[in-house]
């Protein structure tokens, strides 16, 4: 039975589950004149939880755990022949799908099952290409029967999985229907799962972590072998080439990261932030109700547009002002992409992140200290200033790292806004780039993989990653500071 | 089980080419249309090598011959047959906007606007041209603005070799380099080939048309496209001569034009036969009627490789690189 | 306003009410109205800012856009020869299917030939150069027609084909005489041909339906290229996402918000979390490459994948705004619930959850905007490129076969070089806001429901 | 269970608030039919009346409080010193801070106690320097008789307060920004008798320059501590007068219902 | 310091709440010091004593209210019914269904008047259906003297009642759920005296079957319906006995001095 099959069975059981504890609860509080500890409903659940859970929970382990212990059992088959310079987990790999595609043919009939088993191993690799199932090579005599010993051992796991998997649900169910009687704690065992869901969930965000640490730091690891850290951690100078010689420095393209995001949060947060103070405490309930899904829209369009409109629009625009011969004669500005172009309209961008969130923090602020406030006769400024903002301000931190995350996530605007030279420059007015940019040009570009120019990206990633940690780190501190408790 | 559409995967630059061709793959055969990824020639070189079986792709597309560094890696994975079929040309042009000046450059014209550092009188300066008539009196005196490839680029690398490099060695700069630092050779390609970072040459990291739009917004620039962009952008941009010669697909496939470079895709052999379509889709990419200089990628800017009759028979064959 | 009462004399060392009517504003009261004033300004400046750049990005995506949803059509009788699709004259299928695209196009180089001939219009344009004003889709449109109807064969069938892109340009005013100048691809007198068509009603521009229903097309191509794919690509993508996003973000932000003791581990999962919002996104295309693709073996260029990823992505920005609205409602809701004996996680289901909706919402609100118009993710699992060209054979194939999704389509369309892909690429992202405002119409509406004040 | 002193208030001052025909509707509710009233100058006024009856609702009629909440609508004309409060001229702000108020559910900001009672003065500039406004906020929390329950956290924060003391607080916070007239609602709802007392005495004190109104339940401390009395029914001011009259000798059946216990 | 007078029971129920040696911190404020007392069941206990000695905590303590405040700890023991509730195997959620409780901030829930009270019996299913829910629900609202004011808007939303109003439909939402002891911290502060006779009523009924724990600051309730009169002052349980005797004959100096309205 295929595995979706199991789980499709085993939840019927916990439905089934679910129905009789209920009732058996029910009919126990009626016999024996008592109120239930919990509603009906808890038990039923709990049967469920206690029939679906653990099964489930076992053919999950037992899908990652099969293949495991059968390629160990089918190993010594082919480690008669392997020769000295061959890869077991190529020679598996070629077993497993060999076995895979002898099951296809048997299933889609191509091959009877004894056909199958007695196929000469000359003949295997063309009868798997007419499946569609590619080898990497000729079947050797020990792959195929490495093979045929892997789909024994598969057929006898399988029939095995089955049983124990729905004998488990069905155990599961029984011990939770014996169990619904009136002062069994049916609603603290569905509250302790639901819990542990909720644990689950907050887990996926560490497993996350995990998932990208690992993902980065082989490579990362293998770059710095390549090129050495002290110059990547304070190289001054970023020039890539393919040629070879290429100079690595992180520190132009973080202070890129750093100057941009500083410029885009000074326009995101003050208009953000106004913009949310508006709408939650002066502007009539009908131009809130349509005012902050418009602005929700400037987080909807592709950056690509952004980009396109630093390019085209903001960027000639400051070079009229401040650009040579520009109307301000400040000549500060070499050509359209700069910082402080990309800045402006990632700003732009990033309003609605500020004002969204701020506005729905601000808006649950308890109207008791407004009236406290503007009952001694303050302003309503005042009233926000003094009582509603720091009130509200662990929920607009939030929204302001949220805002400064995607600053320093973005790649398009600052691409087409501030350009791909990565420079080390105080003048706002000049172009730079970002970590992020670079990140994605140097892992799509025409680097070999191997070499540090496209290995890179995974460093930078890595020490990106780290940074964002360390200022995350200070972030909760200062919120848990500053953080204003109401009631 | 069993995946029904050939997968590809690679090169920006070849994608044009090899959706044309899927395409029309798909309307003249029953399988379905092919899956052309694109994310570069690395990453879909990198994916190639991952290992044989149908959750591996079937072909990378690729700007530039594979690496050793990358066979190496493939046949670690299992990868051990790979064809490499070469489908044409890609022309490397310099382009300005429609309505300003008209430039016929050479190589050297280009190595003066651009490196970095330039040896005058037994020593290297910072480079001092600021228009390009200063470079070239023959040039026009307009401001020198280029939109050149980014580090991320292929076409970078063909640049600096066949542009930079040349110019550089054409203008006797290498001679001059090559005597300043006593005779390095290393150090004097690297030094003709470093661009000057005060804001003139503006890196492209991302595709032509973010080229184009930089004209757009700044017309006095001139960029450097792949000559199928060009073509299709006629009505905005005016192409400069390189050493005289116009660039097209003749100029290029004689080898009159110097800037260009030559088109892969490999093919893992182990899927021949066995991923429904792959077979017939390298057979009908490589065929007259769609690689020739008649075909449909010639007309969309490829230059067809001459010697695409070799390439026919290497794929009849499914002769693979180590064999050759 | 004479006789304001006074009031009366103080104490000494009392400081007594200030003096004055309540109908003349004091200095200090004046002051502080134009510091509030001015702060209101702020509030309505930072809207207005905000809705001008709102405006002016639409009237540049409309502007641009908008051409996309027409498009021309010429209107052709095509004779189908039979000497020339089926020689033996038996309608065999197989034998027709052999007759590739190229053999079709004669066919219509005559059928050109011989409407330039009806229309009486003198031109010098050879029959292979003529056929440049249809698509390169012209004869794979006719292939299918026949292979669908062999029984048309023989016979003069009158046929819609795609004008080509050129064309469609000088329809909508794109492409002039002056701009063909240098192009191989069209001439001017193709255009007096066209002028001659079209007062003959046989060219002529329609809304262009297969823009939005239609799949991709290649490079030179754009004419025949639409949305429409890789919009199911972007729906199945975003099934995945708030499926999967949405109950785990909540849940989480429950989990860390209620239940989590307040020790170094959770201080570590919510630094983690804020942490993940600040991971570039392509980082989550490395991440769900290896994990899903070549350690779980999902296909590639999935759907289902890409949903993966952008869940990975999105739940940070849901996470972190549902702490946010958890931690804005007072405590003292929670303890009138914990008061009749309703047990914590009631509490929070019944009570805290619905008051912290609006908030959930906007993060819903944001996260999907943000993981519908992402792209550099799924470059890295092989959603980028030429792919959005089958329709998804059901549900479970929309979710697994190859597909791509709309803001790759439109990246992809605008980097490619005929700048007839460039309306497209703007029109695209019309159809993705229209899929936004669509998509973010139900959870608007139910943000408004749930707002309240307490 | 009437322990109720007769006063005969002969010196009246003149008239601080002119209430005529104020009508409030929330939404549907009418939760004020047409109340007249004058709320003489350095006078205590008493509010009483069921649970219910609009008693709230007409003291935030007398700072505005009631424009904060949405749906109140509130018409008629209220003069405080001959000044339409309601007129477009007027400032809420200054209506405010003129007019001080204690409401019925103590709502101290989550800000330190020292900081809840200075935030009024701050923002009025009643304090030239740090030194002044402890001396304010000293005062201020002396006046609300919770000093010494506080003076050594007087930065931890106000929420942290048991009930009394949050009310306490509010008094005190509402008499730091000195306003001429004090409305209270319920200001001895939470406290103990002694509490209650100085909360009185600060009544007493404040009479002297000032008209306080304040809203309770407790006919023994409205006749303790007011002078005036208006029992409200239902929304309609029933009556109106001296409280001596009034606690003894009602006009109107339903007052003397009231007073003696028999409606609610 | 525990000068817990030993009572003779005479005509006295068995006890339902048992505490010993409770202490209460809140960071560093040491509000509970070490309290000693036994609830009588079928009795209604009440807390006395000035403004934040601590009745409320204690009041909490009784039904684990307090495991919510962060950084309160509690220690002691403390017994329902001869159970440990501090014990690990006691469930906190079935400690408050059995043991109500009326806080002193009125707190309704944003929603609906009914579902305020619904909520309760709902999720402790004691209505079959929609019909007995009703039922049940306006039994409880007319308990908690309510229901003729609210019966028209049992839709309208909780938080848009008066003061009062809120506080009574917190006692109906309390006693909606049936508990057997049931804690009310000062239910009446915001009452006029006919809903406060009403509630007093309520208590006194309650007393048949259940104990109630009333905290107050007036005597006079507090000698009207309790049995038994706690009173604390500074975290201390001072002293504890018949109501009668506490009023009339006190031991401790301080409790006489509160009395009489002399310490606060
Ligand atoms: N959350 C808290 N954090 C810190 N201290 C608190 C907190 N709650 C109460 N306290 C302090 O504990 C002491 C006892 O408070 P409690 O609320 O029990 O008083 P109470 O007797 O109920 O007073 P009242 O009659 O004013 O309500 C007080 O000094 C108070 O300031
Ligand atoms: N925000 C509101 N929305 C709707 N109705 C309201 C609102 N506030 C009060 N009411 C209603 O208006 C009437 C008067 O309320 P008000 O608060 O003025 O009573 P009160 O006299 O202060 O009573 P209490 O002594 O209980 O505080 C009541 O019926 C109440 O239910
Ligand atoms: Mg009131
Ligand atoms: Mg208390
Ligand atoms: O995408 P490319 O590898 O051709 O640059």
């Amino acid at each position: 039975m295929t595995p979706s099959w199991i789980a499709l069975i085993v939840l019927a059981i916990a439905a089934a589950g679910f129905v009789l504890a209920r009732s058996r609860a029910l009919r126990a509080a009626a016999r024996e004149g008592r109120r239930l500890h919990s509603l009906p409903g808890y038990y039923g659940w709990t049967a469920a939880l206690y029939a679906a859970l653990p099964a489930l929970l076992l053919l999950a382990i037992w899908l990652v755990a099969q293949p495991a212990v059968t390629r160990m059992m089918v190993w010594p088959v082919l480690e008669a022949e392997a020769s000295a310079n061959a890869v077991p987990s190529l020679m598996m790999a070629d077993v497993q799908r060999l076995a895979a595609g002898l099951d296809a043919a048997v299933e889609t009939g191509r091959l009877s099952r004894e056909a199958a088993r007695d196929l000469p191993a000359g003949e295997m690799r063309a009868a798997m290409a007419a499946q569609g199932v590619a080898l990497g090579s000729e079947v050797t005599s020990a792959t195929r029967d490495a093979a045929l010993r892997w789909r024994r051992l598969a057929g006898v796991g399988h029939l095995a999985r089955t049983i124990a998997v729905i004998g488990l649900a069905l155990a599961g169910a029984a011990w939770g229907v014996s169990r619904a009687a009136p002062d069994f704690r049916a609603r603290n065992a569905v509250e302790r799962a639901m819990r542990g869901t909720l644990i689950s969930a907050a887990l996926i965000a560490i497993l996350t972590t995990v998932g990208i640490v690992l993902a980065l730091i082989f490579n990362t690891i293998e770059f710095f072998r390549l090129y050495p850290a002290s110059e990547f951690f304070f190289g001054t100078t970023w020039s890539p080439s393919f040629g070879g010689g290429s100079e690595l420095g992180i520190l132009p393209l973080l202070w890129g990261t750093l100057y941009i995001s500083l410029i885009a949060l000074l326009v995101a947060v003050p208009i953000g932030l106004f913009a949310a103070i508006y709408l939650a405490e002066y502007a009539h309930r009908n131009v809130r109700s349509w005012a902050k899904p418009m602005l929700e829209m400037l987080a909807g369009i592709p950056t690509i547009v952004y980009g396109l409109f630093a390019l085209l629009t903001v960027g000639p625009l400051l070079v009229e002002a401040f650009g040579r011969g520009g109307y301000l004669g400040l000549g500060w500005m070499q050509g359209g992409t700069a910082v402080m172009t990309a800045g402006l309209v990632m700003g732009i961008m990033l309003v609605p992140f500020v004002s969204s969130l701020s506005d729905d923090i601000i808006n649950a602020v308890p109207q008791s200290l407004r009236d406290g406030s503007l009952g001694l006769g303050a302003t309503r400024s005042e009233t926000i200033r003094q009582v509603v903002l720091p009130a509200a301000l662990p929920g607009i931190v939030g929204a302001i790292l949220l805002a400064a995350s995607r600053a320093i996530g973005e790649t398009m605007i600052v691409v087409l806004g501030a350009g791909a030279a990565a420079r080390l420059s105080m003048n706002p007015f000049d172009a730079m780039t970002t970590v992020t940019a670079k990140i994605v040009s140097q892992l799509t570009g025409d680097a070999d993989f191997s070499s540090p120019e496209a290995l890179v990206a995974f460093a930078l990633g890595m020490t990106l990653f780290v940074i964002t940690l360390a200022l995350n780190v200070v972030a909760l501190w200062i919120v848990r500071r500053y953080r204003e408790q109401y009631e | 089980q069993g995946r029904d559409n050939v997968q590809v995967a690679g090169s920006s630059t070849v994608l044009p080419y090899a959706s044309i061709v899927a395409e029309a793959f798909g309307e003249n055969f029953d399988f379905p249309t092919p899956v052309v990824e694109s994310g570069g020639s690395s990453a879909g070189l990198a994916r190639f090598c991952e290992g044989v079986g149908e959750n591996t792709i079937d072909i990378a597309n690729a700007s530039r011959a594979i690496r050793e560094g990358e066979v190496e890696t493939c046949a670690a994975n299992g990868v051990n047959e790979i064809i490499e079929v070469r489908i044409g040309y890609d022309g490397i042009v310099f382009a300005s906007d429609i309505d300003g000046e008209t430039f016929a450059f050479t190589p050297a014209d280009w190595y003066q606007a651009l490196a970095a550092e330039i040896p005058q009188d037994g020593a290297m300066v910072a480079n001092p041209n600021g228009s390009w008539a200063e470079v070239n009196a023959d040039l026009p005196d307009q401001e020198i603005l280029a939109f050149i490839p980014g580090t991320k680029h292929g076409t970078r690398e063909v640049f600096e070799e066949k542009v930079l490099l040349a110019g550089c060695e054409e203008s006797g700069a290498y001679e001059q380099i090559l005597e300043i630092n006593g005779g390095d050779e290393d150090a004097a390609e690297a030094a003709c080939m470093e661009t000057r970072t005060d804001g003139v040459s503006v890196d492209i990291d991302g595709d032509y048309t973010e080229t184009l739009a930089r004209i757009e917004a700044n017309p006095q620039g001139i960029g450097v496209f792949g000559l199928s962009f060009y073509e299709n952008n006629t009505d905005s941009l005016q192409v400069a001569t390189m050493s005289g010669v116009e660039p097209s697909t003749e100029t290029i496939a004689s080898g009159e034009y110097p800037v260009s470079r030559p088109l892969y895709f490999y093919v893992k052999k182990a899927h021949l036969g066995v991923i429904p379509g792959l077979q017939e889709f390298v057979e009908f990419f490589v065929a007259d009627e769609i690689a020739g200089p008649d075909g449909p990628l010639s007309a969309y800017g490829l230059v067809a490789d001459p010697e695409l009759a070799a390439t026919q028979e290497t794929v009849a064959n499914g002769t693979t690189m180590d064999a050759m | 306003m004479t006789d304001i009462p006074q009031t009366g004399p103080l104490p000494d060392g009392q400081t007594g009410p200030r003096p004055g009517s309540l109908l003349v504003t004091d200095d200090r009261t004046k002051r502080r109205n134009r510091a509030e004033a001015r702060f209101k300004a702020y509030g309505i400046a930072a809207l207005a800012i905000g809705m001008a750049f709102l405006a002016a990005l639409l009237w540049a995506i409309l502007s641009n856009g908008l051409t996309a949803f027409t498009q021309t059509y010429v209107q052709l009788d095509v004779p189908l020869l039979e000497e020339k699709l089926d020689k033996d004259g038996d309608r065999d299928p197989a034998k027709l299917a052999k007759v590739s695209t190229f053999g079709y196009a004669p066919l219509i180089e005559q059928a050109l030939v011989e409407q330039v001939e009806a229309t009486g219009v003198e031109t010098e344009l050879a029959p292979k150069a003529l056929s440049k004003v249809l698509s390169g889709s012209a004869a794979a449109q006719l292939r299918d027609r026949v292979l669908a109807n062999p029984e048309l064969i023989g016979q003069t069938v009158s046929v819609e084909l795609l004008a080509s892109s050129r064309v469609d340009g000088y329809l909508k005013g794109r492409v002039s005489r002056a701009s063909l100048a240098r192009d191989k691809n069209l001439d001017a007198e193709h255009l007096d041909l066209i002028d001659a068509w079209r007062e003959a009603g046989i060219v002529e521009k329609r809304f262009n339906w297969s823009f939005i229903t239609g799949a991709d097309a290649s490079d030179s191509r754009p004419e025949q290229a639409g949305i429409g794919v890789a919009m199911l690509g972007s729906l199945f993508m975003m099934l995945v996402v708030l499926v999967l996003s949405l109950p785990i973000g909540v849940a989480a932000s429950i989990y860390l918000e209620e239940f989590a003791p307040k020790n170094r581990f959770t201080d570590l999962i919510e630094v983690n979390i804020s942490n993940l919002a600040a991971v570039p996104s392509i980082v989550f295309g490395i991440l769900g490459l290896a994990v899903f693709i070549q350690f779980m073996h999902l296909p590639q260029s999935a759907p289902l994948v890409g949903g993966l990823v952008l869940t990975l992505m999105t739940l940070p920005t849901i996470i972190i705004s549902t702490r946010a609205s958890l931690k804005a409602v007072p405590p003292s809701i929670r303890d009138a619930a914990l008061g009749v004996g309703a047990s914590k996680m009631q509490a929070v289901m019944h009570h805290v959850l619905p008051l912290a909706m609006p908030g959930i919402l906007t993060g819903t609100i944001l996260g999907l905007a943000q993981a519908l118009g992402e792209t550099a993710p799924l470059l890295l699992i092989g959603m980028v490129g030429y792919i959005a060209t089958n329709y998804p054979e059901g549900v479970a194939e929309g979710f697994l076969s190859p597909n791509s999704a709309m803001p790759a389509q439109i990246y992809e369309w605008a980097k490619r070089a005929d700048p007839a892909f460039y309306e497209r690429a703007w029109g695209g992202i019309i159809v993705l806001l229209v899929f936004l405002l669509a998509m973010n119409l139900i959870a608007v509406l139910l943000r408004r429901r749930f707002e309240r004040r307490w | 269970m009437n322990d109720m002193r007769t006063m005969d208030n002969t010196v009246l001052n003149e008239t601080k608030i002119t209430a005529r025909d104020v009508h409030v509707h929330y939404g549907t509710t009418h939760a004020i039919k047409g109340v007249d009233v004058d709320i003489a100058d350095r006078t205590v006024t008493a509010f009483i009346g069921p649970s219910g009856c609009g008693k709230s609702t007409f003291l935030r009629c007398l700072n505005r409080m009631n424009d904060t909440i949405p749906g109140a609508v509130v018409t008629g004309k209220i003069k405080i010193d001959e000044a339409d409060i309601y007129d477009s001229r007027v400032d809420p702000v200054q209506l405010r801070a003129k007019v001080g108020m204690v409401f019925q559910k103590p709502n101290p900001f989550p800000k330190s106690i020292y900081d809840n009672v200075a935030y009024g003065p701050k923002i009025h500039g009643l304090a030239k320097n740090k030194a002044e406004l402890d001396e304010i906020v000293e005062k201020a929390l002396r006046r609300g008789a919770i000093w010494d329950e506080v003076k050594d956290r007087l930065h931890a924060p106000g929420t942290g307060l048991s009930g009394g003391q949050q009310q306490r607080l509010c008094i005190a916070r509402a008499v730091a920004t000195e306003p001429e007239v004090l409305l209270m609602d319920e200001p001895c709802s939470a406290l103990d008798p002694i509490a209650t007392a100085q909360v009185e005495e600060l009544i007493d004190e404040l009479r002297q320059n000032f008209s306080v109104v304040i809203v309770t339940h407790s006919m023994q401390q409205a006749a303790r501590v007011s002078q005036r009395t208006a029992f409200f029914h239902l929304g309609n001011l029933v009556e109106y007068g001296e409280t001596g009259k009034i606690f003894t000798n009602p006009e109107d059946s339903r007052t003397e219902s009231y007073i003696s216990g028999r409606i609610g």
